[in-house]
């Protein structure tokens, strides 16, 4: 089953198309997952940028580097990029392309040529969103959500924005159906389903939201550019349409996409945390029903965004009560995780430290979660920047830490290098320390009562702002760090070839790093659940005799 | 070690299952597409019950009505265009397989006539006549513009879908032992035919 | 911050309660799991064991977090469920809100730019808005409710100290949404008596009106 | 077990005949519903309306889709999509009709 790494690799095999052509056109998976990252990669510096310009507006009251428009446009579009070019595609289309089909022993995924055509859809919607900042008119400022009827009465170019996010859905729609017929269909000999790595099962739970929640919210934008375009009266408060209807479509997906953001997080830290204890997960099943309930429980709390437009008694009852439950298999996964700590062997490399600060930057974020869901504080709190910060420690502490975990984890299978693991370390700490100076505050902050989306904002708030744009620039220099480690690691000439690096017994360490075309050379037949480190055994057993 | 040439080889199967499966998982962002509507005009028609009775009786019923039979017909057409190729029988499938088009053709045109008197009446979009009428009844004709418009979209593409189908039937790529992609394209125009149900009465019924 | 309105004491409790267990949660896992890093370090060379879960362990972690959330869920209702019903003799108030200015209007048709209210008096706001969504939100007070075209939202409070207080809006509404700030000023009964009486005969003889609008906005 | 469904789906034998009964069930079903829709019940008319389209789009589904002779997936997959659409419905409720 282990070959010795005499393979063409998928970086360099030769096929049908030559030069660029052999990448763009390919219906390989990991060289999609490549055209992924980069692609994403690059809208995450552009989203970076606007964030970093935001905060430098806000370093103090009154007008510093930009008017109100800019700003109002720059939100708008650090949301978009952000949420819809980065964190949705960052886990699923990009680690989710390149390892789903090896963790499950298969050669490729089950629509290839699909796969392609997603990402081309995700390039197009791409280029949608950066034309809209050129056109005449500017750049969309509407916020990412869009809100009836602001959204309908701006002139600038909110057309370009809503068909951009319009195709990136199908995009991630089609990057969902692909990996459920891939998991149910392209299992190898004797992966049952419980014996699948818990990414795997995590991604799987993120399909069926995409496919589902994600139609809706295409729909709804395309009911907004009807009204933009037609005065259909819809959602026109002026013609009768209600605008609490167009809040309610957006989020039965939006809370759910958050959702499709974070599955697939816990899932890497889910591969991450037993490897480095080097013993097996604690409560597989737990871990994996779990993402399961948070797929079903996530499309059924959508209205707790709501709760200040003056819904039904009922209605908020009930979206309070499904909020506070939707925390419990959370809690459940991050019970385990800490539980798969205990009595292991754990080596601190750079993933798990990233892997240890996801569990702590969610957290945080899963607890103020709870303290939106309360019913009178939601009243106070809701709008402001307290949501900011849970949104950016749910997403960014989250999800973010998730992705830069998984490019630790992955990074010497991927591209058969290593990079410097102390730089990797003194790079989480600083992204660490950056990221809570610049979101801790914002808590405090929006406790006292300032709103979201403000371009100025009252003196007594100042301290708050400066202490955040400082946190900012640290959380910059832990970002060039990481990556310029990365590109460093990616130059060196000399190639890394231990095919486990850190002692996994998942099936991507069983193949070669960059593995060629095919994957495997001979299709693995499995006999036993991922994480079983057997010489925990045999060693126990040898220590006895 | 060996070539990749055998492996790619090897690489081409076929899972008809999957293929299914997968155009069923389409089939579901179809549904809650058109299903993200219907809540729409569940909410309106739950707001304004009267003014969408009283909107209704614009409809023509029969035109509807008429509409629907074509649809249920070409429905048929399509699965027995399935058998008649599974039975080797490729003039009866093609056959079939245009008779479908010919239908959702003329489902289109019955659908142009009857916008065009609408429009002609002056109830349109942003029309005079259908602003001066209560916002319930606005909201009827734009949910009716919108839904029964993204429909016959479908059903638009639903067509060059059979067509593409008719092409590969003619030259042999879809045959007796491989006949998925026709499956697909029924599928999917099953589906239109689903939707057009629930249209049917929701729209043209209420009177 | 001066606190000064009925709801705070069960908004402050429910997210000091809710923020307190958090804590402690989060203490305890974040301790575990440094105490795990370093008893369990690979560099002190001790064999991992193969634990593969404790179905009694799971029903415990689901089950008390079930119940603190439960508690939470309730502490958090009862502070809701007072702010939908005002009472009886609430004094009402028509708020307007357009891109980017609040208007306060009177039952007796004074208007005003900033919201005058008497102490330790119900007050029930309907909130209007001309043009696009925005939210009235009183952080001093610990509420907001959305204020949208084609839909009248209303919500009450019992102002229970004298001062002034921030009314922010608090959803996103264009290019000025940041500079749409108010006051609400909480009078003394006779203080607010006298001052409607003063906007009353201001309003009666027109020529005046004018100076009613500085008077307000000297005030502020 | 990924293989296992894979060539269960029996091969059984179409026949013109049977389509052609169940189109003929789906026109009188069109029939019964315009005839229906008539008949003023109240609030019942939109009950029997949408029970006819309901038990329309179940043929439709189980035969001319096949679904009948897929395996379990296919069937809970529909199940699935079905049930959030009702979740979706059932939970935008709660704010609508208790107004």
């Amino acid at each position: 089953m282990h070959n010795n790494g005499h393979s063409v690799s998928y970086l360099d095999y030769k096929g049908k198309h030559s030069g660029i052509f052999a990448w763009i056109l390919s219906t390989d998976h990991k060289r999609i997952d490549l055209l992924y990252l980069m692609a994403s990669l690059l809208f995450f510096a552009v989203g970076v940028t606007f964030g970093f310009l935001m905060r430098l507006e806000l370093i103090a009251p009154g007008k510093t580097i930009m008017d109100a428009q800019t700003y109002n446009s720059f939100f708008t579009l650090h949301g978009i990029i952000m949420i819809f070019l980065f964190v949705i595609p960052g886990l699923p289309a990009v680690f989710g392309n390149f390892f789903l089909p090896i963790l499950i022993g298969a050669k490729d995924v089950a629509f290839p040529r699909i796969n392609l055509l997603s990402w081309w859809l995700y390039i197009l919607g791409a280029l949608l969103a950066v034309i809209s900042v050129f056109l005449p008119g500017g750049p969309a400022d509407t916020g990412w959500t869009f809100y009836i009827p602001y959204s309908i009465r701006s002139t600038t170019n909110v057309m370009p924005a809503l068909m951009a996010a319009f195709i990136l859905g199908f995009s991630s729609i089609l990057t969902g159906l692909n990996f459920i017929v891939t998991i149910h269909r392209m299992r190898a000999p004797g992966m049952t389903f419980f014996r699948m790595p818990l990414f795997a099962w995590s991604l799987y739970a993120t399909a069926w939201v995409q496919i589902l929640a994600t139609p809706i919210i295409g729909i709804t934008l395309l009911l907004v550019s009807i009204e933009r375009a037609f005065g259909v009266g819809l959602f026109d408060p002026a013609l009768g349409g209600d605008p609490v209807l167009y809040q309610h479509l957006f989020w039965i997906y939006s809370h759910p996409a958050v959702y499709i953001m974070i599955l697939p997080a816990m899932g890497v830290i889910s591969e991450i945390i037993p490897v480095f204890s080097h013993r097996t997960i604690f409560g597989y099943k737990f871990i994996a029903f779990s993402s399961l309930a948070i797929a079903l429980f996530g499309s059924m709390v959508w209205a707790h965004h709501m709760f200040t437009v003056g819904m039904s008694e009922t209605a908020q009852i009930i979206f309070s009560l499904l909020t506070f439950l939707v925390a419990i298999p959370s809690a459940i996964k991050i019970f385990n995780w800490v539980a798969t700590l205990y009595k292991g062997s754990i080596s601190t490399d750079a993933p798990l430290l990233y892997a240890l600060g996801f569990i702590f930057l969610f957290s945080i974020g899963g607890f103020t979660g709870l303290i939106q869901g309360a019913l009178s504080v939601n009243m106070h709190i809701h709008d402001t920047s307290f949501i900011v910060a849970h949104f950016h420690y749910v997403m960014f502490g989250g999800t973010g830490f998730g992705i830069f975990a998984a490019m630790h984890y992955w990074f010497p299978k991927m591209f058969g290098k290593m990079y410097n693991m102390k730089t990797a370390k003194t790079g989480f700490w600083f992204l660490f320390v950056g990221f809570n100076t610049l979101y801790f505050p914002m808590f405090v902050m929006g406790w006292l009562g300032m709103p979201r989306r403000y371009y100025d904002y009252l003196p007594e708030f100042h301290i708050y702002h400066l202490v955040s744009t400082i946190g900012s620039w640290i959380l910059i220099v832990g970002l060039i760090i990481m990556f310029t480690n990365f590109y460093k690691a990616l130059r060196s000439k000399t190639s890394y070839t231990a095919i486990n690096p850190w002692g996994g017994e998942t099936l991507e360490w069983t193949i070669q790093n960059k593995p060629s075309l095919e994957n495997f050379e001979v299709i693995p037949t499995i006999t036993a659940g991922p994480y079983e480190y057997k010489d925990n055994e045999e060693n126990l057993m040898k220590e006895d005799s | 070690m060996s070539s990749i040439a055998e492996h790619t080889v090897e690489h081409i199967h076929r899972d008809d299952v999957g293929s299914r499966l997968g155009m069923w998982l389409f089939l579901f962002t179809e549904l809650v597409l058109f299903g993200g509507m219907f809540l729409v005009y569940a909410v309106y028609r739950f707001t304004y019950p009267h003014e969408f009775h009283v909107a209704a009786k614009e409809l023509n019923t029969s035109v509807g009505a008429l509409n629907t039979i074509i649809l249920l017909t070409s429905s048929l057409t399509i699965v027995l265009s399935i058998i008649a190729i599974r039975k080797n029988n490729k003039f009866l499938s093609v056959f079939f397989q245009i008779f479908t088009m010919v239908l959702a053709f003329g489902f289109l045109i019955n659908k142009y006539f009857e916008w065009n008197i609408k429009i002609h009446h002056g109830i349109f979009p942003g029309s005079e006549i259908l602003l001066a009428k209560g916002n319930g009844e606005i909201l009827f004709f734009g949910l009716y513009y919108v839904m029964t418009g993204l429909h016959a979209l479908h059903v638009g593409i639903g067509m060059l879908l059979i067509e593409v189908m008719t092409g590969l039937t003619i030259k042999g790529r879809i045959n007796s032992t491989n006949y998925v992609r026709l499956e697909a394209a029924g599928l999917y125009w099953h589906l239109v035919d689903i939707i057009w149900i629930f249209l049917f009465p929701l729209f043209y019924l209420i009177t | 911050m001066i606190f000064g309105s009925n709801h705070i004491d069960l908004v402050n409790g429910a997210f000091w309660f809710i923020t307190g267990i958090s804590f402690l949660l989060l203490a305890l896992i974040t301790f575990l799991m440094i105490f795990f890093v370093f008893k369990y370090n690979r560099k002190k060379g001790m064999k991992a064991v193969n634990i593969h879960g404790n179905t009694k362990l799971e029903i415990l972690w689901t089950v008390i977090p079930v119940i603190l959330v439960m508690a939470m869920f309730w502490y958090g209702w009862i502070g809701y469920r007072d702010l939908k019903n005002p009472p009886k003799d609430a004094m009402v108030i028509k708020v307007t809100a357009q891109m980017w200015k609040w208007t306060f209007e009177y039952d007796n048709g004074v208007k005003a730019d900033s919201l005058y209210v008497p102490v330790n008096k119900a007050i029930e706001v309907n909130l209007h808005s001309l043009d696009v969504n925005h939210s009235f939100f009183i952080p001093a007070f610990r509420f907001k409710r959305d204020v949208m075209p084609n839909r009248n939202n209303s919500i009450w409070f019992l102002p229970e100290q004298v001062g002034r207080f921030d009314i922010a809006c608090a959803e996103y509404c264009g290019l000025s949404h940041s500079a749409m700030y108010s006051k609400v000023i909480v009078l003394p009964q006779q203080e607010f008596e006298a001052w409607m009486k003063a906007e009353l005969a201001k309003k009666n003889s027109p020529v005046a009106q004018q100076s009613a609008l500085t008077d307000s906005t000297k005030v502020k | 077990m990924s293989g296992e469904h894979l060539e269960i789906t029996v091969e059984h034998k179409p026949t013109y005949g049977f389509y052609i009964l169940i189109w003929l069930v789906l026109m009188m079903l069109t029939g019964v519903t315009v005839a229906v829709a008539g008949i003023n019940f109240g609030n019942i008319t939109i009950a029997t309306a949408l029970t006819i389209a309901i038990i329309k789009s179940y043929l439709v589904l189980t035969f001319f889709m096949h679904l009948k002779t897929e395996t379990a997936t296919f069937k809970i997959f529909v199940g699935v999509a079905l049930l959030f659409l009702l979740i979706s419905i059932a939970l935008l409720f709660s704010d609508y009709s208790f107004l």
